[in-house]
């Protein structure tokens, strides 16, 4: 019998998590390191170049950690999930933390304690990404918001940057308490806080139906649904985008939203995947409103940053009918998806910052109006970014293999998500609108007489676009090596003995409108 | 000719030669586009300082080794052979059951030769009237005749369907870039429209890889073939799926009422634009019914409703076609509603479903890609020399350019379908073969006949004849020798293929039969299977 | 008939190595004719443009006025320094030399057939495989038999005195080559037409003559008018193709084949006077009303006069616009078993005789008034091959031919005449109109002699030809109104018989009419006094040798061609019905099977009918001579316009503008309005296209309003999409 | 006494979700969040006298949290206030569209 938070086994616990906490330890170390020199341009470079040392060096320890070390049901997972997601994570935190350091350049913040920050989230977000305990889901929740509420509010010469943390504190905090309360009732339903063991109870006890359960899965789905920005919860996200710092806004439309669908997916198919019934309709309506909304909002924008931030909201309504298939088929795509989404995320904003002037309060299409006859190159990664958020084959690389295995994720499930399939391709269409309007403003509009050239780019800058570029055209013809893994990255269920010898099929609903992860698991074909 | 070929091992190189020539062509183009780009004033003229000739020079060349490659085809295309033939078949994507696997049919051949003859073509209309940003421009058209071929060629449906959409960017740039006054919002309409269409085919690509999953992997599998055989889908779904392909290629045919792309993006369109949609694009929509939406689902193509439903659109698209361009004052976009109406015919003779109306139908398809690719050829010229394409603003020209009043005559007979021009030949034989299963449709688009010479005669008649009573039309010059290289090898295929189609028909022969008795067969055996309740298959 | 055919397909015809296996030459000799000449004219008037021609305006182009001129010629109205074609030599050479080159071998085939004797089945001849398609095999395809062979000699003959004609007429004009390669083309693919084995080759030889027409009515195409003859021509004529393409599609849905032989075999599995062979032949019949110019169709042929006066009289009076005919004997097979069919053939024959004949009574333009005529004559032709009298019908056919050729040359040999006097003198006048004519005689002798022999033959005056041919049409109209095949078949509850009577009586009150305005014609042109004007007059003659020679001919066919197929009461002529024999391997059985065996008609009757005609006639003439005063005609510009019927007739029971307000305007306004504006760009476009992208514009509009920037808003929000999530999970 | 307990608790959050969407003070608001945050808190609680321990133990995680995001609220509150000169939500709205 497995008891929740056992903290006597180590093994379940601290060698689970020395990748993060060695991250946790450096972040502390760096912490204190930047608060002893005065703020300086120089300082928050070197802070910067440490931070992301460190990054690299959890990425090593993840790499090593990956299918070495096997730690049961416990609290923390330990999968090959896990650490995909901190893959992705620590890719999104290098990233971020190289276009802070230029960002921070242009809009003269002197803040080293930025890095920092940008690693304190990344930890919450491996967290999050091991978790297999509410307990945890919740601690790495906040651990990466805080910090984030923090980053939004890094510019603070800006009152933009300051109204947009606030929206984000405020909110998040509001929406938290949602989380929390649905963790509770899940609690008072099943009486554990360990996914594995919610989803047992459930199936054991036919918890499916009890009123505490559902609603305690839908002020969960409220809460996870916050974090990921789906509408009707995503109205913090334009603004914040907005607001904060072009770098962090990456990094928050990229990672925080990775690790926040990390959590949400693997809660989903270990806890509760026998109250798929329960919570099937509202996810999918959420899924298909976001993805309508968010593409359609996203035509009137004119502001890219709040463009991009649609976007996410949008793609956050594609994520979420790879989670509505509930299978492992959708959490691979989900992670493959996620990679790639980082990657032209942080492409695109790199695009954001490499225009971003000194003082300057947005950065609009205009702003991009015949980029192609000054940088061409800039025109170029952005067209193709743009793409690939849009999900084109071979020009949008990646993009469209993302899209791609989602769709099938999501027609091959148990219970195949054809509607959901039929929107997401459908609003695809609608988001070309806004995705080309960029392409067309940079390629098909003259320049400008008079508009000055772009100032040249940072060399970080260059170098994040460069490389999310280059990986995202040639993971869009060989997508191979990710795919594999992305499909190895399943969340494992480590079933508990004490289930296998009870009757799996205890549901108050008709047995064959609430598939379950093990049907799930039966369809899917063995490899 | 074909021991030559055989001897060099030809079939086994030469459909990803057909892909990778284009490719490597624009990636050179590209390159020194990069490399010397300093010298080039963005947007400037590109063909009076001399930039434009390393790029267009290269994309000729390009262009001509293609064609030439592609030429060994007509010989070592076996027409006895009804399988695929030149079959190459790699791993491209292992755990999603996607390969990389070409092959080509008669239909296939006769139309990657069109591909390569009208791009080569292409080149030489574009010689002069695109004048800036010409690296960009040739490198593009490279691209997009890759992304033609692939479509032409692709065996997998993944495949297919990537090449679909890799078409689309290039042209979408085109227009974009190189286009005329409203060219940004024709090529939004292009994309998005065609774009609406593809999407929901995706999903329906998606949906049959994993219909015809192995049985012995668990992999779906995408192979044209296998899912033709294995991908077995109930009725209900069957109609689902066609409608989603229907809507694809319908949009991109373009069929009535999906046409309205048509005119703004052929309009918008430079020269070379307008011809590579209305020659090659248009087909691809009328390819993919023949390769994909019809085979695939008979019982649901054939389907009494549906296939009516489709006939009433083809036969309405003729006439409405027709008649709409009666009274078009733009030159080009009275050739683009004619272009409606011609692909009507091929729609019509495609779902009449005889071997006479689907020849018929595909020797449309090459007809029209060379007689409207060589009126837009002309519209081109004419409109380098006065830049105006209103009919209204000519008049009485054959007295001062000659040769371009007997170009355009003898290619305007041909979209008439004046019997001894290729069009005569598709036309008759998509309408003899229609009338046999489809009188009444057949006789109602027989009645294009005295529209289409209505509206075409008059337009070149307010074009070359009458006075000559515009002062501006008094000096322009005739068509130069370049432009008659262009246009001679057109006219040349138009007469060639009035008088003597036969090798084409032959070659295209098994292929259009194996087409029409196989889709006669499997509707059959789904119509009766689904007559003994056959449970509905789940995916 | 089946061994027959085998054996003809093992190459033991008995043509087979005689000279009728240069067969292909003879249409391929106008067509070489066609490349050269066609050469000819686009060399000397192509002008390579500039090489880079975005940069070029115009500049430095002033060497090409020569190509400027192309419209004057016999038409132009300017003073001009004539200056021939470079080429004008060459193309004289070439253009009627593969004509007489054809028309020789034409001949020596001729000559071959008639010695071989009795030659029962066709001599077909495969060049190569046009369109195989399935169990369609349609090969490229010639078939030679007596009826292909009489209209071969036609063609060639009469196409090689219009195109020696026409080197007289047209040596002028900056054109000529291209003149010559158009009419070359139209040769060739008149000789298509009427040599192709099966219908889609016919088909061919029948569009191709159709645009070759086009191009020659439009052949001075600066002027507007010519420019819509042509497109009108070209457009009616193909809304009688649109009948022919039905019918070879009813034929081949239910035949299986297209071959004239093998339909002819299978058409005895038809059913007599069944729908479907009606059907077939009356869909054929629109085909033939759209070429030979019948009612309905009949409009585009007056119109057609706009081209060159050669080419009225090759392709508008003697060959093309008779293809129709040719056609329906040709499948005299189909047509004789669906008696309907041929009433309606009948009748429509009838009334364009008469209704085109009284237009012409009323007509000024010389040629106008030769226009009606064909047209009327061509309704007679009908008559005569509807009512299942193919040999009268085809014989017809000829004397029509030799007759109208003649009266369109030398109505051109006056035109050119006007013109040249009035291009001496600069003035504008219509060279045309009657009314500027009168009193030639004095000045043209030998045309108006030559004209007069023609008019009386059209009006039926033994001995010309004209009196044969159509004395014989109306005596087998009368004939089978007593006893056919047709006689017992019923069109709208009334019998055949009163059909064919009615017809006989439109034709014989038709043959007046003809007389009179003929009559009209040749009083109005060459006597009377002059009324060209003072200056003018001194410059009329009669035209050049090169020119009047063809009329020459012309005039010795049109005085002789009647003996060609003597009737039973004139034996003392010569053999009686030669050309009846002559293509009675052709049509013969069908023409029995109308016939169905009724005995000949009595002497007594027949002498009755032919007296009758001859009355007629003569009192057609004399009606015009006595009632006609050439002295009370003022010129053109000084006359007074007609009122009341006479303006009917003068504008042609203002057909052209019903078709116009019926047909024309409704279907542009239509596709404008309602089709393009309406549908297209407001349907469409506007609602369905634009309205969704509008649609989807709207909501993010609804959404972005909704992003206030405050925060209360967004909290609300938030909690009502809480709420909704909790109903939709507790809420079944 | 467990129904009365979430009852109580429901109310109690309820309360805060109120005050969150009533009071226009960014300090208020923040402080009805807390409200929300005990409420919950009180859940736990409740449910701890049926399961054991573990429910307190997130309690203890509950409270530390919230304290921490107490810290970096007012912070940016405060970031704000020296901008605005005000801490009213009514006023505070540059970001929208």
């Amino acid at each position: 019998m497995i008891t929740t938070l056992d903290v006597t086994v180590p093994a379940q616990l601290t060698l689970a998590l020395v990748p993060d906490l060695v991250l946790m330890g450096g972040a502390m170390i760096l912490l204190v390191w930047s608060a002893l020199r005065p703020e300086s341009d120089a300082h928050q470079r070197s802070v910067g170049v440490a931070s992301i040392i460190l990054a690299g060096i959890t990425m090593v320890l993840v790499l090593a950690w990956a299918n070495r070390y096997d730690a049961g049901p416990g609290p923390i997972a330990v999968d090959n999930f896990r650490w995909l997601v901190d893959i992705i994570v620590l890719l999104g935190t290098v990233f971020a933390i190289a276009l802070s350091m230029d960002d921070n350049m242009r809009n003269g913040i002197r803040a080293a304690e930025s890095h920092v920050l940008i690693l304190l989230a990344s930890s919450g977000m491996m967290l999050l990404a091991g978790a297999r305990d509410l307990i945890i889901v919740f601690l790495g929740i906040e651990l990466m918001s805080v910090a984030v509420y923090a980053l939004a509010g890094l510019n603070r010469r800006s009152e933009r940057s300051a109204e947009g943390a606030l929206k984000y504190f405020l909110l998040g905090a509001f929406s938290t308490a949602f989380l929390l309360y649905g963790i509770a009732l899940v609690y008072g339903a099943t009486g554990t806080t360990n996914l594995q063991l919610i989803g047992g109870r459930v199936a054991m006890f036919a918890l499916a139906g009890s009123p505490l359960l559902v609603a305690g899965v839908a002020l969960m789905l409220i809460g996870f649904g916050f974090k990921v920005a789906l509408v009707p919860f995503h109205m913090w996200a334009p603004d914040v985008y907005d607001g904060a710092p072009s770098a962090v806004t990456a990094y928050m439309a990229a990672s925080v939203k990775a690790a926040a669908f990390a959590a949400f997916i693997r809660v989903w198919l270990e806890a509760f995947p026998y109250s798929y019934s329960a919570w099937h309709g509202a996810l999918a309506g959420l899924a298909i409103i976001t993805m309508i909304v968010g593409n359609a909002i996203g035509l009137q924008q004119r502001n890219i940053k709040r463009l991009l931030a649609y976007s996410s909201i949008a793609h956050a309504g594609y994520l979420m009918v790879a989670i509505a298939a509930a299978s492992f088929q959708g959490s691979s795509a989900m992670l493959f998806y996620l990679l790639v989404y980082t990657l032209a995320t942080f492409g695109a904003f790199a695009v954001v910052v490499a225009l971003t002037r000194d003082g300057q309060e947005a950065v609009m299409i205009e702003d991009l109006t015949g980029l192609w006859s000054v940088r061409p190159w800039l025109a170029f990664a952005m067209a193709v970014l743009m793409l690939a958020l849009l999900g084109f084959p071979i020009f949008g690389g990646a993009g469209f293999f993302a899209k791609w295995y989602v769709l099938e994720a999501a027609l091959q499930a148990p219970v195949p998500q054809t509607t959901l399939a039929i929107v997401l391709v459908l609003t695809t269409v609608v988001s070309a609108g806004y995705y080309l309007y960029v392409v067309m403003v940079m390629f098909m509009r003259a320049r400008p007489d008079g508009m000055p050239a772009p100032e040249r780019a940072g060399g970080l800058t260059r170098m994040v676009l460069a490389i999310t570029v280059v990986l995202i055209l040639v993971l869009g013809v060989v997508p191979n090596g990710v795919a594999n893994l992305a499909r190895a990255g399943r969340p494992r269920i480590d079933v508990d003995p004490t289930l296998t010898t009870l009757p799996r099929r205890i549901s108050t609903a008709p047995p064959d409108t609430a598939p379950r992860v093990a049907d799930a698991r039966a369809a899917e074909p063995n490899r | 000719m074909s021991a030559f070929l055989t001897s060099i091992g030809y079939q086994h190189w030469v459909l990803p030669a057909l892909l990778v020539i284009p490719l490597a062509g624009a990636l050179v183009i590209w390159v020194h586009g990069a490399v010397t780009r300093p010298r080039c004033a963005p947007g400037g003229d590109e063909v009076a300082t001399g930039v434009a000739a390393a790029p267009r020079g290269w994309a000729l060349a390009t262009f001509a080794i293609e064609f030439v490659v592609s030429l060994g085809l007509w010989w070592s295309f076996d027409p006895g052979n009804t399988g695929w033939q030149s079959v190459v078949d790699w791993s491209w994507i292992p755990m999603w059951g996607i390969r990389f696997t070409l092959g080509i049919d008669g239909i296939a051949v006769m139309m990657v030769l069109l591909t390569t003859l009208i791009m080569l073509l292409a080149v030489g209309g574009s010689w002069t009237s695109i004048r800036a940003r010409t690296h960009s421009y040739y490198a593009l058209l490279l691209v997009l005749t890759a992304g033609m071929l692939g479509v032409f060629l692709a065996l997998d449906l993944f495949l297919f369907y990537v090449m679909w959409e890799v078409m689309l960017v290039p042209m979408y740039f085109i227009i974009g870039i190189w286009g005329g006054e409203r060219r940004i919002y024709a090529s939004l309409k292009f994309f998005l429209y065609t774009m609406v269409g593809s999407m929901l085919m995706l999903a329906a690509i998606v949906y049959l890889g994993l219909a015809a999953r192995d049985p012995a992997t668990g992999l779906p599998n995408f192979n044209y073939d296998w899912i033709l055989q294995h991908a077995l889908v109930g009725s209900t779904t069957a109609k689902w799926l066609f409608g989603a392909f229907f809507l694809a290629f319908a949009v991109k045919v373009p069929m009535f009422p999906f046409h309205t792309w048509l005119p703004d993006a052929h309009v918008e369109a430079p020269t070379a634009g307008s011809v590579v949609l209305a020659s090659i694009m248009l087909k691809l929509g009328t390819f993919g019914f023949i390769r994909l939406a019809v085979p695939l689902f008979p019982a649901a193509a054939m389907s009494p409703t549906i296939r009516s439903i489709i006939l009433l659109l083809a036969v309405i698209g003729i006439v409405y076609g027709a008649l709409v361009s009666l009274v078009q004052p733009d030159f080009k976009k009275l050739v683009a509603y004619s272009s409606v109406s011609h692909l009507g015919f091929v729609m019509l003779g495609i779902f009449a479903l005889t071997v006479q109306s689907v020849q018929g139908a595909l020797m449309v398809m090459i007809n029209h890609g060379i007689s409207t690719g060589a009126l837009f050829f002309l519209i081109g010229m004419i409109y380098e020399r006065r830049h105006t394409r209103l009919i209204d603003d000519y008049g009485g020209i054959a007295r001062v350019v000659p040769m371009f009043a007997a170009m355009l005559t003898i290619v305007t007979f041909s979209s008439i379908g004046v019997p001894g021009t290729n069009g005569f030949v598709g036309e008759f034989l998509v309408l003899i073969g229609s009338f046999r299963t489809e009188p009444v449709f057949a006789l109602v688009a027989t009645t294009v006949v005295i529209i289409s010479a209505a509206y075409l005669l008059w337009a070149i008649q307010r074009i070359l004849f009458n006075s000559l009573d515009k002062p501006e039309n008094e000096h322009v010059p005739d068509l130069n020798k370049r432009e008659l290289a262009v246009l001679i090898p057109l006219v040349a295929c138009i007469v060639w293929l009035g008088v003597y189609p036969a090798p084409v028909l032959r070659r295209m022969e098994g292929a259009a039969t194996k087409f029409v008795s196989q889709v006669d067969a499997r509707r059959d055996a789904m119509v009766t299977a689904d007559a003994q309740s056959a449970p509905e298959v789940q995916p | 008939m089946l061994p027959l055919l085998q054996a003809a397909a093992a190459g033991t015809h008995p043509l087979q190595g005689t000279a009728a296996s240069w067969l292909w030459a003879v249409p391929l000799l106008p067509f070489l004719g066609f490349l050269i000449n066609g050469a000819f004219s686009i060399v000397s008037a192509y002008h390579a443009g500039p090489a880079d021609p975005t940069l070029a305006h115009g500049d430095g182009h002033g060497d090409r006025h020569g190509t400027h001129d192309e419209e004057h010629g016999a038409h132009g109205d300017d003073h001009h320094q004539v200056k021939r074609h470079p080429f004008a030599m060459l193309t004289s050479i070439v253009g009627p030399g593969v004509l007489l080159l054809s028309f020789i071998l034409t001949a020596a085939i001729f000559f071959a057939m008639h010695g071989a004797g009795e030659i029962a089945t066709p001599f077909i001849q495969r060049y190569f495989s046009w369109m195989p398609v399935g169990d369609l095999k349609l090969d490229a395809a010639f078939q030679l038999d007596q009826l292909s062979m009489m209209m071969m000699l036609v063609i060639t003959g009469v196409g090689t005195l219009i195109h020696f004609f026409s080197v007289g007429y047209m040596q002028d004009d900056p054109g000529y080559p291209r003149y010559f390669a158009y009419l070359n083309l139209f040769v060739f693919f008149m000789l298509l037409l009427v040599l192709g084995a099966n219908f889609p080759v016919m088909f061919i030889g029948w569009e191709g003559v159709g645009t070759c027409s086009y191009l020659l009515i439009g052949f001075w195409f600066s002027d507007k008018a010519n420019a819509d003859a042509g497109k009108k021509a070209f457009i009616v004529n193909r809304i009688g193709d649109f009948g022919f393409l039905i019918a070879m599609f009813l034929l081949f849905a239910n035949l299986g084949t297209l071959d004239f032989d093998a339909v002819r075999a299978a058409s005895t599995s038809l059913q007599f006077g069944g729908a479907l062979v009606t059907a077939i032949c009356l869909f054929l019949f629109l085909g033939c009303a759209g070429k030979s110019a019948q009612i309905p169709l009949y409009v585009w042929l007056p119109d057609a006069m706009a081209g060159p006066t050669p080419v009225s009289a090759l392709i508008h009076a003697a060959t093309m616009v008779t293809a129709g005919v040719y056609l329906i004997a040709r499948t005299g097979f189909l047509f004789s078993i669906a008696p309907v069919a041929q009433i309606v053939v009948v009748m429509i024959g009838a009334l364009t005789a008469i209704f085109a004949a009284s237009i012409g009574l009323k007509q000024w333009d010389i040629k106008k008034v030769l226009a009606y005529s064909t047209v009327s004559q061509l309704g007679y032709m009908f008559v005569g091959v509807g009512s299942g009298a193919y040999v009268a019908g085809v014989f017809h056919l000829v004397t029509h031919a030799f007759f109208k050729a003649l009266l369109f040359l030398g109505s051109g040999s006056v035109i050119f005449a006007m013109h040249e006097a009035y291009h001496h003198t600069g003035s504008h006048e219509d060279a045309q109109d009657m009314r500027n004519m009168g009193g030639l005689r004095a000045y043209m002798p030998w045309t108006w002699a030559l004209m007069w022999i023609a008019t009386l033959a059209i009006s039926g005056v033994p001995p010309f030809a004209g009196f044969f041919s159509k004395d014989e049409i109306l005596g087998g109209v009368f004939a089978r109104a007593q006893h056919s095949t047709i006689a017992d078949a019923h069109l709208f509850g009334i019998s055949g018989s009163a059909w064919l009577y009615f017809a006989y009586l439109l034709g014989i009150v038709a043959a007046f009419m003809t007389a009179t305005y003929m009559t009209r014609m040749m009083i109005y042109t060459f006597h009377g006094p002059n009324r060209t004007g003072d200056k003018e007059r001194e410059h009329l003659h009669d035209a050049p040798w090169i020119m009047t020679g063809p009329l020459l001919v012309l005039g010795i066919l049109t005085l002789a061609g009647g003996w060609i197929n003597i009737p039973e009461f004139a034996r003392f002529l010569g053999p009686v019905g030669a050309l009846e024999r002559w293509l009675d391997p052709v049509v013969g059985a069908s023409t029995q099977r109308v016939i169905a065996g009724a005995a000949e008609t009595s002497p007594g009757l027949e002498y009755g009918l032919v007296g009758l005609a001859v009355l007629i006639a003569i009192g057609g003439i004399a009606y015009a001579a006595t009632r006609l005063d050439p002295k009370s005609l003022v010129p053109k510009r000084e006359a007074v316009p007609e009122e009341g019927f006479e303006k009917v007739l003068l504008d042609k029971y203002y057909v052209d503008e019903i078709y116009d307000a019926a047909v024309v305007t409704p279907v542009v306004g239509t596709s404008r309005g309602l089709l393009w504006r309406g549908v297209d760009a407001g349907l469409i476009d506007g609602l369905a296209v634009n309205g969704s992208a509008l649609f989807a514009r709207f909501v993010g509009w609804i959404g972005s309003q909704l992003q206030s920037g405050q925060l209360g808003t967004y909290a609300w929000v938030l909690v009502i999409g809480v709420l909704c999530v909790l109903g939709a999970v507790t809420i079944r | 006494m467990l129904p009365e307990a979430l009852f109580f608790s429901a109310v109690l959050f309820v309360i805060g979700v109120f005050g969150v969407l009533i009071r226009r003070n960014a300090i208020i608001v923040f402080m009805c969040v807390e409200l929300m945050l005990n409420a919950v808190n009180l859940t736990f609680i409740a449910f701890a006298q049926v399961y054991g321990v573990a429910g307190q133990v997130f309690v203890f995680f509950v409270m530390t949290v919230a304290a921490a995001e107490a810290a970096v609220g007012l912070a940016i509150i405060i970031a704000l206030f020296r901008h605005r000169q005000t801490v009213n939500l009514q006023n505070i709205n540059l970001l929208k569209g």
